[in-house]
């Protein structure tokens, strides 16, 4: 059997020199489903980039069918290859219709409106996908935006689809149906490449199980010899430990917050009547599927955003009325979910980043000491082990664990009594994220609460105290060692 | 700088030479005008003077400086003068530019063709005592004290006095408009002798009441020499709102017969004037025709700039102030009624083509007799009695109406040049 | 390509452009530089250089700060007006010398200033176009001003400053370095100052850790408000003098813009690009008599600072650069 | 006293130049991008328009000829804005300046003659043909599928250019196409309000003006219409307004006033119920 897409040789350099693919051989058939697995930051993204036409590669051959390789996404869709990325790239102020319309005319098929809307409630009834057509984007959830992608993928990935990550907002329950589908649209004659770094769900999706590793294909398993020690294996080049959540105590509790309403930016409410309670030395994990409310609770307890109504008590003072740089100076630090632009600012340069923060924490003095500053972030740089070629390099610069490195060390040294962390080991590899999660359970271990929203379920169960659900918005339900993760994923689509 | 940048850049560098295309274009075709400017000389005769011409406006714009720079490249043809003109001076900035140019240029006479040079002239005048310098439209008593500095303007109040005659001769509603650029002495005796010469005007037709009815409306002023779109949105209110039939104005743009115009095209007959240069010659050189023209004001600077160049290249220099009126720069002052040139090109300021559909013979007659006699001063429209009120900056008034000039009372140049009053039948809107 | 290089090729370009449009006139493309050396060599003409730099540079300066701060405003020309307007006040109306009439100015400017500042903070307005809108406003008040109340005698001008008022061209320079100098040093060495780049480049990063949007919009709008109010004081004692109506401002306020990005947005780089356009328009007026029209000044400043920031700000999308 | 058909004859008038830039604007700000250089491409459309009126002889060959000028005037835009990532406030900014000055030279070379003029009124073909656009420009916008692409990189060009929307291509098209319209609306200003005459500053700020009409109404071509009726209605009454006592400052001021007075009222509703372009005038 000729295969559907045959790569040679794949090397990406990207233009500041880091190698992401080192000569990356694949061949995909007809009908079956490859599971890519690997840590982040071992290539597999910019794999699937090049394989769909989104890059080009620096060297390497790509062959679709007898075709030549596609050269743009566009020409690739029209060859029937098709990436469903990992976050939704739905325009929110466009209906289902027009967004599933678009892409079918960017990929070459010609449909008329009414078209349009009939391939959408064909494919929708055929493979249990419930859209509304004439639905707007932006009122839509997370989950019906991955289920617009997963059918626009459907429709447009005639020959080869890649999913890239596609479980990462999705519950347990909604992963099995993830899988059955994957697996029916293999069985009509696609190859479907599905990347995720759960080893879990790779083993129960698969034909064959691909890993990487820095930037290399380092396994090619078939699914009977595949098993979780071999992929971790093959993963890490060892298995790995991780890192022991601290036995803490639990003391006073510092951050309260009562019967919180946020309202949404795009209407209705965006965190309804939340209350929780967190203590010195521990860390509270919040769970729940992005889009849930995750941002607006930090936005709330930081200051950006005022609530409608509640209270948010640090220390037991009410901050409510606070702006953000007040609630600071009493003890709250922040490691936002987003590195450039909210946690640093770019253009800056590391020293100004990392000092102008905990300086403005000691009550913002007029004048700005140059060599203050330096002694201030270079104290951060040193004992957060970031690595950077001087303190007057632009922040931007940094790669992005390095930043959240920065982030981290910085918003703990300024000696908090609760830490705000949103997602704070995302898109880090292991070590950068290890790291990162031993700084949290330490800065716990001193005395502070902390507050972890994460959509990480395992990262939560690893260093959590305990754990709350946050689903549209309320919480619905409260957790505590040992994890029943089952039970926490029905809680997230609970609400 | 790689290869995808070094087109994109190619691709800017095409799309620049285009523009410099477009600019080349418009450079080539006003090459003519700029060639003009050192052309004095080419007949080998001796250059006696170089004359310095500062406008306030860009040259192709119609008006004020395009009417001074017409005349200076008149004078420029003769071989005894070199012309060089800057165009676009801020008033702000005259100072340094012009003390500029009479460093490097060494210049005999420099013309100041905007009110706002004036202080920049007074500077100046004492640092370059061998200079001569010519103030358009100061008030002489400014330079008092600079024996090396002139003024000189065309004055229009007797032609303004004799559109007025034409207004009310051939008004239906009685109702004359009026829109002024600012409500300074200058634009203030215009009115009032558009005015005074309306309810003659009417009185000769035998209409209006004999001219008791007439009434000048004036807008408020545009705080702008040059404001065609207010201009315009003045002249339509006038019209729409308040019946006017003829528009006079002070503006230095052609907006406000051009709205005229466009009434008549709309089946209201509307009618307007002239401003510094001759209207009807514009549209037929256009082919079209002009239907609301009465009559106007034009003025010629060059027999002003002639007579003042040549007086100092013979060395017969004395600081004067050309206040120029009817009969001014004429060869012959007075002609009878039958050989007037009334309505036709004659000295520094005269009449614009009149109309001789519009206007009634008995008034046409009436013009060209006062046009004479004007110019031998032998008629003068502010005289008395007059009725008036005085008014603020606005044009609101400040009083009740009373007698201005006495009966049988003549005003003379101050009482002119500082009248802050209206004529009774004129009012603000 | 360094950020100066950029700058560098960007006027070169301008130049360039220039000299191609001179190639079609009659004095050639040699013109150009030939006066622009004639201009440099010359005392007297360095000395109008030097005066008619200085306002431009220092509301450049101030416009530098508020666009790092990514407050875009196009106010400066109105603010310029008026607060020229006020100090001409304060000294020709009210006899008041010493600090009165640069205090009028300040203030004045800072208020004009404060609108879309206000506008912003407040209410989200896009200072861009309210920043626009009120320039108009502030020459509609100018023109109006100069008609009624200010006017002196009996035609449409006010009152000039008496000669013994006009700054000397080396004071104004000193003002204008000075000014320069202190904006540069309030962004490096100040909090607030370092608050506002970070808040021009990310804004949600400051509003969390440093300071509220409402601060420093309003210390950018306030900053360059008086800054061209200092601007507007320089313009009346260094040529102005006194006002006539005007059909159209005068534009050393656009300058001034055009200055902040051609010394990308760097006060000290203002000033240098301030002390080009202003030996530019002088060399400007001195082509014209060898047929060079009079808009080709500004077709150059122009042209230098889009060659500039095409250089410089690649990959840059739009309000901070 | 008050006719209230002249002043709409009046407000019409004034609206066109006013809506063919203000749709030209709207649409290339729907597919998020700003070009601030509208007053720059108004003037030169002005300058040109006079110019070719002049020598060609008729009104329509010049209103193309000036859009041509100004879709040629936008690639100083387009080539450093989109196809090499300059910042496009900047650029704008010196578009503006770059057309202002341009216009001067070119205008200065008509030397005060007129072009034959249009006529300005209603039934004038442009003020036709403007609702026509008005028109086309909505069905494009909400009816097409190139609408709906524009739509969509106004919302999220990084989304756009992730899912192989042609971003440079319809952006530098449509900024094209504004500069086009923007050239027409200067040589309709001079062609048909000013009687085919040009002068210095004759777009008067108009173009300014515009980029306001596009914020008021709401990036929709039908509401930039209507916003741009209602201000041609404010720029046609100044002397109404100060006959009924208005100061005179204020009259002057009245439309600028108006528009900086619409800003403030549509920045209030904004953040609740409609939201302009993601990619436009939104900031963090």
């Amino acid at each position: 059997m000729e295969p559907l897409l045959e790569a040679r040789g794949i090397w990406k350099v990207y233009p500041n020199g880091v190698e992401a693919n080192r000569g990356v051989d694949v061949e995909l058939y007809p009908g079956q489903v490859y599971a890519l697995l690997g840590e982040n930051g071992a290539g597999k993204t910019t794999l699937v980039k090049i394989l769909s036409g989104v890059e080009k590669p620096t060297r390497g051959m790509i062959r679709l069918g007898r075709g030549p390789a596609p050269s743009s996404p566009l020409q690739a869709q029209r060859a029937g290859v098709y990436m469903v990325p990992q976050h939704p790239t739905l325009f929110p102020n466009l209906t289902v219709l027009e967004d599933i319309g678009l892409a079918l005319r960017m990929a070459g098929i010609k449909v008329s409106r009414e078209g349009a809307r009939r391939l959408i409630r064909d494919a929708s009834a055929r493979y249990g996908l419930t859209v509304d057509p004439d639905a707007r984007i932006e009122g839509l959830g997370v989950g019906e935006r991955q289920r617009v992608e997963v059918l626009k993928g459907i429709l447009v990935g005639r020959r080869v689809l890649f999913l890239d990550e596609p479980s990462t907002h999705m519950t347990p329950g909604e992963v099995d149906t993830l899988v059955s589908l994957a697996r029916r649209l293999a069985g009509e004659g696609r190859a479907i490449v599905y990347i995720t770094h759960r080893i879990e769900e790779a083993l129960a999706v698969a034909d064959k199980v691909l890993v990487m590793r820095r930037g290399r294909l380092v396994a090619t398993l078939d699914r009977e010899e595949a098993s979780r020690d071999k992929v971790l294996a093959a993963m890490f080049g060892r298995i790995p430990g991780r890192p022991k959540p601290a036995s803490t105590r639990p003391g006073g509790e510092v951050l309260r917050v009562e019967d919180l309403w946020v309202p949404s930016p795009h209407g209705g409410w965006a965190i309804r009547g939340v209350s929780l309670k967190v203590r010195a030395g521990e860390v509270l994990g919040v769970a729940g599927i992005a889009g849930n409310g995750q941002r607006e609770l930090v936005e709330a307890i930081v200051g950006l955003t005022k609530p409608r109504r509640g209270k948010i008590l640090l220390n037991g003072i009410d901050i409510g009325g606070l702006p953000p740089q007040a609630r600071m100076r009493m003890g709250l630090a922040v490691v936002p979910e987003e590195r450039l632009g909210w946690a640093v600012a770019p253009g800056l340069s590391v020293c100004l980043n990392t000092a102008l923060p905990l300086l403005a924490r000691n009550g913002s003095p007029l004048l700005l000491r140059r060599s203050y500053a330096k002694m201030l972030a270079g104290k951060v740089v040193r004992e957060a082990r970031v690595k950077t070629s001087g303190l007057d390099q632009p922040v931007e610069t940094l790669s992005g664990g390095n930043i959240q490195r920065l982030v981290v060390g910085r918003e703990l040294a300024a000696g908090p009594r609760v830490v705000v962390a949103m997602n704070p080991a995302a898109g880090l590899d292991y070590n950068g994220a290890s790291m990162v999660e031993s700084m949290l359970l330490e800065t716990a271990a001193r005395g502070a609460g902390v507050l972890l929203i994460d959509e990480d379920l395992d990262l939560l169960a690893r260093v959590s105290s305990r754990i709350v659900v946050l689903s549209r918005g309320t919480l619905t339900g409260e957790f505590t060692p040992p994890y029943d993760v089952e039970a926490i994923g029905r809680a997230m689509t609970m609400g | 700088m790689d290869r995808r940048d070094f087109l994109k850049a190619g691709a800017g560098l095409v799309a620049g030479l285009a523009i410099g295309a477009i600019g080349g274009y418009a450079l080539g075709s006003s090459k003519a005008e700029t060639t003009l400017q050192a052309s004095g000389n080419s007949e080998g005769a001796k250059v006696r003077l170089k004359a310095l011409w500062i406008y306030v406006g860009p040259i192709g714009d119609y008006g004020w400086t395009h009417s001074h720079h017409i005349a200076k490249e008149k004078v420029a043809q003769h071989s005894w003068v070199e012309t060089v003109h800057l165009e676009k001076v801020p008033e702000t900035q005259a100072y340094d530019v012009i003390k500029a140019q009479l460093d490097q240029g060494g210049y005999d006479a420099v013309f100041a063709t905007s009110y706002g040079y004036m202080e920049a002239i007074k500077r100046l005048a004492p640092q370059y005592p061998e200079v001569k310098f010519y103030h358009c439209s100061g008030p002489w008593e400014e330079f008092r004290d600079h024996p090396n500095v002139s003024t000189y303007f065309a004055e229009f109040y007797q032609l303004y006095y004799l559109n007025g005659v034409a207004a009310g001769a051939v008004t239906e509603s009685c109702r004359l408009g009026y829109i002024p650029a600012f409500l300074i002495p200058e634009v203030v005796r215009h009115i009032n002798a558009f005015a005074i010469g309306a309810i003659h005007g009417a009185k000769i037709a035998g209409k209006c009441g004999n001219g008791s009815q007439v009434e000048v409306l004036v807008t408020p002023p545009l705080n702008s020499w040059f404001a065609p779109d207010k201009a315009r949105a003045a002249a339509q209110t006038l019209v729409d709102q308040y019946g006017v039939d003829v528009l006079s104005y002070t503006e230095d743009s052609t907006a406000t017969i051009e709205a005229a115009e466009e009434y008549w095209s709309e089946g209201s007959k509307v009618y307007s004037f002239s401003h510094y240069s001759d209207m009807t010659q514009y549209y037929k050189s256009q082919g079209r025709e002009l239907r609301s023209h009465l009559t106007g004001q034009i003025s010629d600077w060059s027999p002003i700039y002639y007579t003042l160049l040549a007086a100092q290249a013979t060395g017969g220099y004395t600081k004067v102030d050309i206040w120029a009126r009817l009969g001014d720069y004429v060869p012959i002052r007075w002609r009878s009624p039958e050989s007037s040139r009334a309505g036709s090109p004659e000295g520094a300021v005269y009449l614009a083509p009149l109309n001789r559909e519009a206007i009634p013979p008995r008034v046409l007659e009436e013009i060209i007799r006062l046009y004479e006699d004007m110019k031998e001063l032998l008629y003068e429209p502010f005289t008395g009695p007059l009725r008036g009120y005085q008014i603020d900056e606005q044009g609101r008034p400040q009083e009740e109406v009373k007698l201005k000039v006495e009966e049988g009372a003549r005003l003379g140049r101050d009482s002119l040049w500082y009248m802050n009053w209206f004529h009774e039948s004129v009012q603000r809107i | 390509m360094g950020r100066l290089g950029a700058v560098a090729a960007g006027i070169a370009l301008g130049l360039l452009a220039g000299m191609i449009g001179l190639l079609v006139t009659q004095p050639g493309p040699l013109a150009l530089p030939r006066s622009l050396a004639a201009v440099i060599t010359s005392p007297g003409l360095l000395e109008n250089v030097v005066r008619l730099a200085a306002p431009i540079a220092v509301a450049g300066s101030g416009l530098a700060l508020a666009y790092r701060a990514g407050f875009i405003t196009i106010g400066s020309e109105g603010q310029m007006l008026l607060a020229s307007l006020a100090s001409l006040y304060v000294i020709s109306y009210l006899g008041v010398g010493g600090p009165g009439p640069l205090l009028a100015a300040l203030s004045v400017g800072a208020l004009w200033g404060l609108i879309p500042g206000l506008l912003r903070a407040y209410a989200g307005v896009n200072e861009v176009l309210s920043s626009l809108m009120l320039n108009y406003i502030a020459l509609s008040t100018v023109n109006y001003l100069v008609s009624t109340s200010l006017r002196e005698g009996a035609f449409t001008q006010t009152r000039f400053i008496g000669e013994d008022k006009v700054l000397a061209a080396p004071l104004a320079l000193g003002i204008a370095v000075l000014a320069a100098v202190g904006m540069e040093s309030f962004l490096r060495y100040t909090m607030p100052g370092a608050a506002m780049q970070a808040y021009g480049t990310a804004p949600r990063m400051a509003r969390t850790y440093l300071s509220t949007d409402r601060r420093i919009i309003l210390q950018a709008a306030l900053a360059s408000g008086a800054a061209s109010g200092l601007a507007g004081f320089l313009m009346l004692t260094g040529f102005q003098r006194g006002f006539t109506a005007m059909s159209v401002t005068p534009g050393y306020g656009y300058m001034g813009v055009l200055a902040a990005w051609l010394g990308l947005k760097s006060p000290i780089g203002a000033l240098g690009a301030a002390l080009l356009f202003s030996t530019l328009a002088t060399a400007g007026f001195l082509l014209q008599p060898q047929g060079v029209p009079g808009s080709m000044a500004l077709l150059v400043q122009a042209l230098a600072v889009l060659g500039t920031v095409t250089l410089v700000s690649r990959g840059g999308r739009g309000w901070s650069s | 006293m008050v006719e209230l058909a002249s002043l709409v004859t009046a407000a019409l008038a004034n609206a066109v130049p006013l809506a063919l830039a203000g749709i030209g604007e709207a649409l290339l700000e729907r597919s998020g991008r700003v070009n601030l250089g509208v007053e720059g491409l108004m003037a030169i459309g002005a300058a040109v328009g006079v110019l070719a009126g002049i020598h060609l002889g008729s009104p329509y060959l010049a209103l193309l000829g000036s859009g041509i000028a100004a879709a040629m005037l936008s690639l100083l835009y387009v080539v450093p804005v989109i196809l090499m990532g300059a910042d496009q406030i900047v650029a704008g900014l010196a578009l503006f300046f770059a057309g202002t000055a341009l216009a001067d030279l070119v205008g200065s070379a008509t030397g005060g003659a007129p072009a034959p003029p249009l006529d300005g009124s209603p039934r004038d073909p442009i003020a036709a043909s403007t609702l026509a656009l008005a028109a086309g420009a909505m069905v494009l916008l909400y009816r097409s599928w190139l609408g709906v692409e524009i739509r969509a990189m106004g919302e999220s060009e990084e989304y756009a250019v992730a899912r192989g929307l042609r971003v440079p291509l319809i952006q530098g098209g449509l900024a094209v196409a504004a500069a086009f319209l923007a050239g027409v609306a200067g040589a309709y200003m001079a062609l048909a309000l000013h009687n085919g005459r040009w002068y210095s500053g004759i777009t008067a700020g108009w173009g300014w003006i515009a980029l306001g009409l596009v914020i008021l109404g709401y990036w929709s071509p039908a509401g930039v219409l209507l916003a741009s009726l209602l201000t041609g209605a404010l720029l046609a009454s100044r002397t109404l307004l100060a006959a009924y006592g208005v100061n005179e400052a204020l009259a002057d001021m009245a439309p600028y006033l108006a528009v900086l007075a619409a800003l403030l009222a549509m920045s209030l509703v904004a953040g609740r119920r409609v939201r302009p372009p993601a990619m436009v005038w939104r900031r963090e």
